[in-house]
């Protein structure tokens, strides 16, 4: 036995060590079949997919996987076969800015690389976005809302300096998505007082910002609120639940995502006796149905009765279901909250490849058109999400935030209505 | 497995100092050697720390009911030899040969069932339990009633140790650390007992003291080696002695010889 | 605050300090005996939560609160039992293929093996249940309470309580009374010494692990009664919680590591209570860095001369 | 490497007393030293970029990508080599150190960030940044140090843990989570570095690992790090030889935490931005794993371990799929290894330190050191009759 392990071990560092000295072919991973006439672009991807992230990251790059297979099935798209190259920008099992630079490096010094979906994190986009920027190679994040990325700061400056837009994001940035969830709950649900926890994190914290700002503008209390760190989902929310039932709030608002604690947090309120109680949240809690391992709903079980979702996209996306059950298929699990949005923007950068590449004299070019016509507000997508456009900052042009309720008999989010916060 | 062997060598122990409790007392041993009839035999034994050749090629004899002592000056190897006879170190070359059994690949632990008992220098008794539980770690390997009754047998060796059973081992006296670990070297029945320096920074008075225990000890059917920086009063209550230097024996005799050699008076009696 | 939150909250910090104090009697008696911060200890943890999660929705196939007291006596017996010998053997394993070897390296060495350990439980947890966090059963009806002082208890916190106290009294008799539980700390105190005194220290080291990794896997099982959900990544922010607790108490000290995890209970949910929960970690360490300044020893250990 | 350890050993034996005589020789040897780091650095700085341009590395990823690799391999490189001070070579165990490495991060980004609106130069914020990590470092160390092993070893972990939460829960001075982005890259003589030119960040990069080789040799050469070695092993023993043990320790703890502070300017101004979860303990226990699986103690084996371990980390974990892909092996190729990651990289960590715990290139002193104390056998590794544990 001794034997055996003393023998495993070393293959193990030998494997690693082969690894690093050939590294061999060609580099960039092929995804789906290579048939074709044989001209390929590549489509980057950087996402959080190792570790803690993992369950950030995995479904996403799912969904870039699942656009660019039915792609290539369909002869590819301007005359070529779609190829992806995916980074993973966590270390040691943290997503890690240093690393996102690394990859978005090595995306944009090849040439081959006309576009790419990513990064998760908004604190990594914060650091790529420097250098993609200059480089002039869009970059389409799923998930990223911390306004910073794409607004300008306090003093006027932006993260992509005098460059051209090259970043764009399919999700609404925490200023519409918060300010949705206080209208509804307070104009909707007619709550006036609520508590709010959010997770410390960008998105969460960020999204419980904006909420508490609307929310009190619109004439709410909140009653408290808490940051509770949970990063690695193994914090007790009792005590702080405890504390607010004090002040006899109407509802529970969570800024944060389910692996945060979006779940456990719902059931401990049931544990402390605020179970009936409305508990309204983001994206990051509607993230599938009850049938998915860890998601929301599958986790709250029966406590997520009287739960409240957004979602920020337009619910009349052409064919909700569709994009579903073609990723359960192929995939033989459920969506995760951010598999959509990643294909809505693999969608769109095929739709700029196949806009421009007629006219592109080369690869560089290839690129700049790309970018360009992804930019150009103009130009409007028809993705999984619905239509989208970006606006002069690189933010989506919709405005409208999709309200969704849990229903625990279903075991599914059901579609309430949507906020249009284009005129507010 | 462990209980097997703890068994059967029990066993033999029994027997064997039921033998001598009768017969073997009478039997004096001879001057020069122990010969055929040696409880503990080493044969060119040497013994490595690291890449340091602590011993040479050591070779010597302790007889059934034996003191034999140990002298030499510091560093000389003497605790290295114990250590290799109680398994704590392992001789690279050489055996260790105890009543008729090469134990110099038996780890330390089966020893003591075996039959050896090892005081080691500086005491390390377990300053953190209390005297009671010193000694009856020291009859790890034996069974509670024997344990009952060997913990009279050393409480009435050592007065003091049944005054302290409750005390922690550590708010001890110098002197009644070194009875509690003789005592507790004890417990497991040795049929030899290696004592390391067992009088090392006691008042004299103590060390007359545990000289004396020792004498009994022997007189009650333990076999001794005993080494020792006194090598004075060593050579005053051993039967034989030998002289080590640098990891090789130099001289080896009845303590009465040794004790009266010029060289041995020079060197380590302090007589100049 | 009201005497009825107040309640309310001590009745929240036992129960969480209950977790922290299984855990921490582990990584005090490992540390005790050979010194090791055993950062794998913490995985261990984990690993019993999901083991007790896979005999629960597996072969027993349940999924919700268990009314009969009987049948929950029952299983909540066979539940503890499994898990903790399971964990028990994983914790030898552990012990003699990744530190054994190393015992007498630098003492830096062990301390990297594991962590790597740690890593490697993490990610065989993740590959096997998946990286997403998995819902317990919660066996315990969340209705099953009585009021005290106006304050709602839970028949389950109760429970996780009680079972705590009594797995520490047992330790403690094990460690104070027995045969063995002198042979480990003789062990602990001087193992050469230990070993003229008959004791086989490989198999008594081993004992501890087994022992220290039990108790772990009943904090596992523990954790997923309670909170209902569990992760591949719980362990280890637990176990450096735990870890704190037994240092707090004083490492080597069973007393003291289960008080050490009662108080990192206390920090916690009052600063909950107090609207400093984002805070809680930082005050639990700020009051370890304190703890060994003026108390070097910790709050129940002696003072000892350490090995340089 | 033998003239270095027997000028050791024979400073250690007289009790740390400088012999005058040999002056002039080690002076030579001192000044030898610095130009080999130099020479050494000069051709691995050279060879690293045209080494990349070969097949084998060229198809794994871009050039500009092994440069940016490399970079960042300085970073840690650099971090390795200033806990290697306070662990390898006083014996200190410091389980926080990610913490000075954020001080350092932050104080440039309080230096140079329209977030502060102030606009120090690179140049200057690198001896600030080392400044204010090394105040910390004896902040921390001042009242901790006469804590002993292990103990210090918990302090520092705490430490280490609460420094990134004071920064992500300090919203109005350091952006909270979201970090502060933004922060002005580097200039020289009105040349400004940019993001995308790696460049002239590597070579800075290669100055400052060659300046900090440089420096901790002659550190180590002197008589502080003399004094550090005799506290290393004897601390008693030190201390009766006339060593201020405090000023010492804290010198080492506070030269460590500088050359963590340098890296995290350095860091920061590269990545013009810094937030707070780029600290937690990860960071700190992996740069401890690159001191002892490099060698603790000596500079060059705990360079080359931080080199090693980075690109694992960071190339070779992250391109296995792509490697496999292009094994024609289909099982291989099926298997996604980024999953396995943490398998793997915990494999290796446990079958490295079987193989060698002594490190992969450990210091010659050291080396004599294990040969002599460990005689294979489990009785002989506590000869301390007080042993630091003990159960209760």
């Amino acid at each position: 036995m001794q034997r055996h392990v003393r023998f495993a071990a070393p293959l193990a560092a030998v494997a690693l060590i082969l690894a690093a000295c050939s590294g061999t072919g060609n580099g960039n991973n092929a995804s789906g079949g290579s048939a074709g006439s044989g001209k390929k672009v590549t489509i980057g991807v950087d996402l959080p997919l190792s570790g803690g992230e993992a369950p950030n990251g995995e479904p996403t790059v799912k969904g870039v996987q699942l656009a660019v297979k039915e792609a290539n099935a369909n002869g590819g798209v301007g005359g070529y076969q779609i190829e992806l190259s995916i980074k993973d920008d966590a270390v040691n099992g943290v997503h890690n800015p240093d690393q996102g630079a690394t990859n978005v490096t090595e995306l944009v010094s090849n040439e081959n690389v006309i576009a790419m979906v990513g990064p998760y994190n908004s604190n990594v986009g914060a650091a790529e976005i420097p250098i993609t920027a200059p480089a002039g190679l869009l970059q389409c994040s799923p998930a990223n809302t911390a306004i910073s990325l794409t607004k300008p700061d306090a003093e006027g400056k932006l993260l992509r300096g005098d460059n051209k837009v090259s970043y764009v994001r399919v999700a609404a940035s925490d200023d519409f998505q918060g300010p949705a969830l206080a209208v509804y709950l307070h104009d909707i649900l007619k709550k006036n007082t609520v508590f709010v926890v959010d997770d410390t994190e960008t998105y969460g914290k960020g999204l419980a910002d904006e909420f508490v700002k609307k929310f009190e503008e619109l004439g709410g209390t909140v009653t408290g609120r808490q940051g509770v760190p949970n990063s690695d989902g193994s914090a007790d929310y009792t005590s702080v639940l405890t504390a607010a039932k004090g002040d006899n709030p109407e509802a529970v608002m969570y800024g944060g995502v389910t692996t945060t604690g979006g779940g456990k947090l719902r059931n401990q309120m049931a544990d402390v006796g605020m179970g009936d109680l409305p508990y309204i949240g983001g994206d990051g809690i509607v993230d599938g149905s009850a049938q998915t391992d860890g998601s929301y709903l599958n986790l709250a079980g029966e406590n997520a009765a009287n739960s409240f979702g957004s979602v920020a996209a337009i619910h009349d996306i052409p064919d909700p279901e569709g994009f579903a059950n073609k990723y359960k298929t192929e995939y033989n699990e459920d969506p995760g909250a951010y598999s959509a949005p990643a294909y809505a923007c693999t969608q769109i950068i095929l739709k700029a490849l196949e806009a421009s590449a007629s006219g592109a004299t080369d690869m560089k070019d290839l690129r700049a058109k790309v970018r360009a016509y992804v930019a150009d507000g103009g130009n409007s997508f028809d993705t999984v999400l619905g239509p989208v456009s970006f606006d002069e900052n690189g933010d989506t042009s919709q405005k409208i935030i999709s309200m969704y309720k849990a229903d625990t008999s279903a075991g599914d989010w059901v579609f309430d209505q949507q906020i249009d916060l284009s005129q507010k | 497995m462990t209980t097997d062997a703890t068994q059967t060598t029990d066993a033999t122990q029994t027997t064997d100092t039921a033998a001598t409790g009768t017969t073997a007392q009478a039997t004096p041993t001879q001057a020069g050697d122990a010969g055929g009839q040696a409880l503990l035999r080493l044969e060119n034994v040497h013994t490595y720390y690291g890449h340091i050749h602590a011993l040479k090629g050591i070779s010597l004899t302790v007889g059934r009911q034996e003191i034999v002592t140990l002298i030499g000056s510091n560093g000389a190897g003497k605790t290295t030899t114990l250590k290799t006879i109680s398994g704590l170190l392992r001789a690279r070359v050489g055996s260790v040969v105890f009543d008729g059994d090469d134990i110099s690949t038996v780890s330390a632990h089966e020893l003591v069932a075996r039959g050896i008992g090892h005081a080691p220098e500086g005491r390390r008794i377990f300053s953190r339990l209390t005297v009671l539980e010193n000694l009856q770690m020291g009859g790890f390997t034996r069974n509670s009633s024997e344990i009952r009754e060997d913990l009279g047998r050393v409480m009435e060796l050592f007065p003091r140790l049944k005054e302290r059973q409750h005390q922690k081992g550590g708010t001890l006296s110098g002197g009644e650390q070194q009875m509690l670990a003789i005592g507790r070297a004890l417990m497991s029945r040795p049929r030899v007992l290696l004592l390391d320096e067992p009088s090392l920074g006691l008042a004299p008075i103590l060390v007359q003291q545990i000289f004396s225990i020792i004498a009994e000890i022997n007189q009650q059917g333990t076999t001794i080696l005993l080494v020792e920086q006194n090598a004075l009063q060593a050579l005053k209550v051993a039967n034989r002695g030998y002289v080590l230097q640098t990891g090789n024996i130099i001289l080896a005799d009845t303590a009465a010889n040794l004790a009266a050699n010029e060289q041995v008076r020079q060197a380590y009696l302090g007589e100049i | 605050m009201e005497l009825s939150v107040l309640v309310q909250q001590f009745f929240n910090a036992l129960t969480l300090g209950s977790i922290y104090a299984l855990i921490a009697l582990g990584y005090t008696m490992v540390y005790g005996i050979i010194e090791l911060i055993n950062f794998a200890h913490g995985d261990v943890f984990m690993v019993g939560a999901f083991t007790a999660f896979w005999l629960l929705t597996v072969p027993l196939a349940l999924h919700g609160s268990v009314d009969n007291p009987v049948l929950l006596a029952g299983i909540l017996l066979l539940i503890f039992t499994v898990v903790m010998v399971f964990m028990g053997i994983v914790g030898v394993v552990i012990e003699r293929f990744a530190y054994r070897p190393l015992r007498n390296a630098p003492r830096l060495a062990p301390l990297l093996t594991a962590i790597g350990v740690s890593f490697i439980l993490q990610n065989i947890i993740q590959v096997v249940f998946g990286s997403s966090p998995r819902r317990t059963p919660q066996i315990f009806g969340n209705d099953a309470r009585f009021d005290l002082l106006g304050a709602s208890i839970s028949f389950r916190g109760v429970f996780i309580f009680l079972l705590a106290l009594g797995l520490i009294f047992a330790l403690q008799a094990f460690v104070g009374r027995t045969r063995l539980g002198r042979a480990m700390r003789s062990t602990a105190q001087d193992r050469e010494a230990a070993q003229l005194m008959g004791v086989n220290i490989n198999r008594t080291i081993a004992i501890t692990f087994f022992i220290g990794s039990a108790l772990a896997g009943a904090g596992g099982v523990v954790y997923g009664l309670h909170f209902g959900q569990i992760g591949f990544t719980i362990g280890f922010s637990a176990g450096l919680k735990a870890f704190t607790a037994a240092v707090l108490g004083g490492i080597g000290n069973t007393t003291g590591a289960a008080l050490g995890g009662f108080f990192i209970g206390f920090v916690e949910v009052y600063s909950g209570q107090f609207g400093l929960f984002r805070w809680s970690e930082a005050l639990v360490f700020a009051v370890l860095i304190l703890v060994l300044v003026f108390r070097p020893s910790g709050l129940l250990g002696q003072p000892l001369t350490e090995r340089a | 490497m033998t003239i270095q350890d027997d000028a050791e050993r024979r400073d250690l034996s007289s009790g740390d007393r400088m012999p005058g005589g040999l002056a002039p020789v080690r002076g030579f040897f001192e000044a030898h030293r610095s130009i080999s780091v130099i020479v050494g650095m000069a051709l691995v700085g050279l060879a690293l970029p045209l080494v990349v341009m070969l097949p084998p590395f060229s198809t794994f990823q871009a050039g500009a990508a092994w440069m940016n690799n490399f970079t960042l391999a300085g970073v840690y490189i650099l971090l390795a080599l200033g806990l290697n001070i306070v662990v390898g070579l006083a014996g200190l165990l410091d389980l926080g150190y990610a913490a000075f490495f954020a001080i350092g991060s932050y104080t440039y980004a309080f230096g140079a960030s329209p977030f502060s609106g102030l606009h120090i130069p690179f140049w200057p914020m690198l001896l600030i940044g080392a400044l204010m990590a090394a105040i910390f470092g004896v902040l921390l160390g001042a009242p901790t140090l006469r804590l002993r092993g292990d103990y210090l070893a918990i302090v520092t972990l705490g430490f280490g843990e609460i420094v990134p939460i004071v920064f992500k829960n300090s919203d109005t001075y350091t952006r909270g989570t979201n970090g502060i982005s933004s922060l002005y890259p580097p200039d020289l003589l009105g040349y400004r570095f940019s993001t995308i030119e790696i460049l002239p960040f590597y070579i800075v990069m290669l100055l400052l690992v060659t300046l900090a080789m440089i420096l901790i040799y002659r550190l180590q050469e002197s008589r502080l790090g003399r004094s550090w070695m005799a506290i290393r092993e004897d601390e008693l023993a030190a201390a009766s030889n006339g060593i201020n043990t405090v000023t010492t320790k804290l010198l080492a703890f506070a030269l460590g935490a500088s050359t963590a502070g340098l890296a995290g300017v350095f860091s920061s101004a590269k990545l013009t931005f810094t937030g707070p979860d780029q600290f937690l303990f990860t960071v700190s226990f992996t740069v401890l794993a690159m001191v002892v699986l490099g060698g603790m103690g000596n500079i060059w084996g705990v360079a080359l371990g931080a080199f090693i371990l980075y690109m694992i980390q960071s190339v070779l974990l992250k391109g296995l799929n792509q490697f496999f892909d292009a094994v024609p092996v289909p099982i291989l190729s099926d298997i996604d290894f980024v999953q396995y990651q943490f398998l793997l990289y915990g494999l290796a960590l446990v079958s490295m330190m079987l193989l060698r715990p002594e490190g992969l290139f450990p210091s010659k002193r050291r080396r004599r050191e294990l040969h002599t104390a460990a005689p294979g056998d489990d009785a002989a590794a506590t000869p301390a009759q007080e042993a630091g544990g003990a159960l209760q």
